[in-house]
């Protein structure tokens, strides 16, 4: 499953791996944020953000042509919903489609190339973080944010038995496989309803399991950990330098948009 | 259906995150308090439930092959506060680690996905229900969850067409087209899974906060 | 020997997962009515090799079930030949009631819904099941469990049999009672356990598993008790064979 | 003899679930020190009566734990002191990693974060896993998931270790590394096993449960040894002492 690479990523050890996970928390929220605030033109606008999170990946010495690939995941949807666009927001025409009488215009175009744009740009970043943090030291972060607690306890034990359930599913599937070359629809639902319902009793009794494994070793409804979270010297300049990087996004925003 | 970053404005992405964090807060007050903290793992392992789930496919009549969404059927199990927040969880684990879905788009995608199935497909489940009989109970969850994905697909559109990505009709139209189908996926599974718990260990559909 | 008169046929099988080589070159073959065992250590790829056995993996190299090639063509005639018992009954068992999941795979293959319900009926009992029916299987014992995860493959009439670990967790009676369900299956067997005894018991002739690779293979009685063998591959000589060797030298 | 002397004494304990009794009048004892084992068939109420030995489950009747009774006011001091060791190594292992699991029984028994991680630390290494600690519980082998779920609770230097079998689904050189460990358990041990090999191997004095009663107690070798006794309830006499008796006999 992906999210096994994810991991396997997350525990490389190279400098931005080190980096406190709150701060590249941080830094990633204020990047989306200001990516998916940029107008729409001009497109040149993008360069620069652009420029910053393909640096920041080549920094932190991940497979880069995997990064790519995964950020294409934005394609379909923007694709499906998008693709209205430039033949619906005028008012400027650029050419007609010989022979279907759709004329595309130039605004239209625009807008959703900006989209596309602007969803691979936040993946990316989406991807820096999450590709050079394990998915506990993020939760350290969301903790020190006040982050819910019932969140963060729930984010960790999702992850904790994602694997173990998503497998589970995996040979439940196959059981049915081994045994079903065919099927009608009618037969297929139930069993699908089978299925899912067992995991859902399995995942039950599990967390019944899990909590007393818990009970027994001293558990009082407090989760107490042993990790802690420092800000070291390094980490306060890379927020540093990132928050000058980023501040020039918005700039560069406000400039365009105003027209200046 | 994820928004992914990028496609909504900003009015639109920080109405919806405004609603989701109030939303969000008053679900995990109510969900602290149903579900104390001496069963800190039930939620958890119920997310990851929600994506083992979302691997068993079932094919659609329509083509397509539909996934459980799980909404309903965690309202139903869990009541809709607790299903909230643990849809909330499987929300930004998909987008975190799974790319699917964008950060700013969270809040967008929890009250289409999450708020929408996990509250009004429980209104819904409740009012059709009543105190009937199997028949009935199923009839109802399949409309609740039926309803859940068409009514979340809808909202997703208008918030598109709110944010000037598409233009209202053709988006509305074919939104609401395709989840029609996959909505009728998620009404059947969800019957057929609350069928077999049902049968299979029926003191878990009774004991409803 | 033609292929025909084979049960299964291996031929130079080879399966990588994920950039890791989970089995290198393996051939090997049962013949029709044979009880053979499949030992290794965990992580020997043994559950790897089972599921190419009936398609559910396709490595490079050929299969062949009674002298059919398992390609896509050929699945749904393959699976039908081939029963699977997985390690967890509770993968197995996913219908409302235990004759819902035997009569499962019949249906599946195309028989009407009444020779389908007489299947599921005919295997239950045969497992010593036949009040059960009614029953979700989540109301049994480990041991009910377990024969009924082989009534619902039973009930398929499968010409060829790929145990995976199926005494794990087993009490010392639902242990004998399925050595004893084992060595009446009808038809080739193929047995994967870390239970060596069972394995002396069930299986006349063995294969070791280790690394992805096949490392030996013989007379169950004979490659079970070479000690060195054992050690090397992170078994060990079963209890039954050590005091076999031990009596004859008493 | 005082009952502070006893490291567990249970007195007529009986607990009702849903109507079924689990256990009935259950009176037993294990002096500090002993290792003894807990068998029957599956059932038997093994498990329940484990929960009931750190507070998990309270039914009527009395147990101590060296000399403290369990009730809902002491249950912080007897879970330190009594540590439980589950089936499932998954159950056990909830924390992201490994350092963090074996940190957090000492956690929550309010030692210092610096204590907590060396005892952590200390832990993991005894049970062979000091370069693991990083590592998620997912990456590991059965064998040493294993370890690491005993791990988690070695950390917390309980006198007294309750263990459900630990041995389910290890393959023979896994099985034979518990073995060792447990051997070497520091404390009083009460091993509950289908592995009857294993019992013998690691326990001098055995308890035998069946349909929620103690039925027999007394050594290992002579209790399981006993045929009759064996096969009324469910269980086998291990091939180790059928050797023996065969060698004596021979």
């Amino acid at each position: 499953m992906h999210h096994r690479t994810v991991e396997q990523l997350a525990a490389g050890a190279g400098p931005i791996h080190r980096l406190d996970p709150r701060v590249k928390l941080v830094t990633v929220l204020a990047f989306v944020v200001g990516v998916s605030t940029l107008p729409v033109v001009p497109l040149t606008l993008f360069l620069w953000p652009a420029v910053l999170v393909l640096s920041a990946l080549l920094v932190a010495g991940l497979p880069f042509l995997f990064v790519l690939s995964r950020s294409l995941l934005v394609l379909p949807f923007v694709l499906m919903v998008a693709m209205f666009l430039p033949f619906t927001r005028g008012p400027t025409p650029l050419w007609v489609l010989p022979g279907l009488e759709l004329t595309v215009y130039q605004e239209g175009l625009q807008l959703s190339l900006a989209i596309l744009i602007k969803g691979a740009l936040a993946l990316l970043a989406v991807e820096w973080l999450v590709f050079t943090t394990p998915f506990h030291r993020l939760l350290l972060a969301m903790r020190a944010f006040r982050v819910p607690r019932v969140i963060v306890v729930t984010l960790s034990f999702l992850f904790r038995y994602l694997d173990l359930l998503a497998d589970q599913s995996q040979r439940v599937r196959r059981a049915r496989m081994a045994r079903a070359p065919g099927g009608t629809v009618r037969w297929r639902l139930r069993s699908t309803g089978g299925m899912i319902g067992r995991l859902l009793l399995r995942a039950l009794d599990r967390a019944d399991r899990v909590h007393q494994a818990m009970l027994a070793r001293g558990f009082d409804g407090e989760i107490r950990i042993l990790s802690c979270l420092q800000m070291r010297r390094v980490d306060v300049v890379f927020l540093v330098g990132a928050g000058a990087g980023l501040v020039a996004v918005p700039i560069l925003g406000l400039v365009a948009g105003g027209g200046l | 259906m994820h928004l992914p970053d990028g496609i909504l404005s900003a009015p639109v992405w920080i109405g919806a995150g405004a609603v989701t964090a109030g939303a969000l807060a008053l679900c995990v007050r109510r969900a602290s308090r149903q579900l104390d903290e001496q069963r800190a793992p039930l939620m958890g392992v119920l997310g990851a439930f929600v994506f083992a789930a979302q691997m068993i496919n079932f094919p659609v009549p329509g083509g397509t092959s539909g996934h459980l969404m799980g909404a309903v059927l965690l309202a139903v199990l869990l009541g809709p506060a607790a299903a909230s927040v643990v849809l909330f969880c499987v929300f930004l684990v998909q987008s975190l680690l799974f790319q699917d879905g964008g950060i700013t788009a969270l809040g967008a995608n929890f009250i289409n996905m999450g708020l929408v199935g996990s509250f009004g497909g429980w209104a819904v489940y409740r009012l059709l229900a009543g105190g009937g009989g199997q028949a009935r109970r199923s009839l109802a969850a399949f409309v609740a969850a039926w309803a859940a994905v068409e009514v979340g697909a809808l909202l997703a559109a208008l918030q598109l067409w709110a944010s000037g990505s598409a233009p209202l009709m053709p988006v509305l139209w074919t939104m609401g087209t395709v989840h029609a189908f996959i909505g009728i996926g998620e009404g059947l599974i969800t019957v057929a899974t609350l069928r077999f718990l049902s049968a299979a260990r029926p003191s878990l559909l009774e004991s409803v906060p | 020997m033609k292929p025909g008169d084979l049960a299964v046929a291996v031929e130079d099988l080879s399966f990588d997962y994920h950039g890791h080589q989970a089995l290198s070159g393996i051939s090997f073959s049962l013949e029709a009515g044979e009880r053979v065992a499949l030992v290794g250590p965990n992580g020997a790829g043994k559950s790897t090799l089972m599921l190419h056995l009936n398609g559910l993996l396709m490595g490079s190299g050929v299969v062949r079930i009674h002298g059919l090639r398992i390609e896509k063509s050929s699945l749904s005639k393959v699976r039908q030949q081939v029963g699977m018992v997985f390690p967890d009954p509770e993968d197995q068992l996913f219908m409302p009631t235990l004759e819902e999941d035997a009569a499962f795979g019949p249906l599946n293959m195309g028989l009407s819904r009444q020779q389908a319900t007489q299947r599921a009926r005919q295997a239950l009992a045969t497992m010593g099941l036949a009040e059960l029916g009614e029953r979700s299987s989540h109301h049994l014992s480990d041991g009910e469990r377990r024969r009924a995860a082989i009534a619902t493959v039973l009930s398929m009439e499968p010409k060829v049999w790929v145990l995976d670990e199926p005494g794990a967790n087993l009490d010392p009676k639902g242990r004998r009672e399925l050595i004893a369900v084992l060595r009446q299956l009808p038809g080739t067997v193929l047995l994967a356990s870390h239970d060596m005894d069972m394995v002396v018991q069930v299986c006349k002739r063995c294969l070791v598993l280790d690394g992805g690779k096949l490392v030996a293979q013989g007379l169950t009685e004979q490659v079970l008790a070479d000690a060195e063998l054992m050690e090397q591959h992170g078994l060990e000589v079963p209890l039954r064979l050590a005091n076999k060797q031990r009596s004859e030298t008493c």
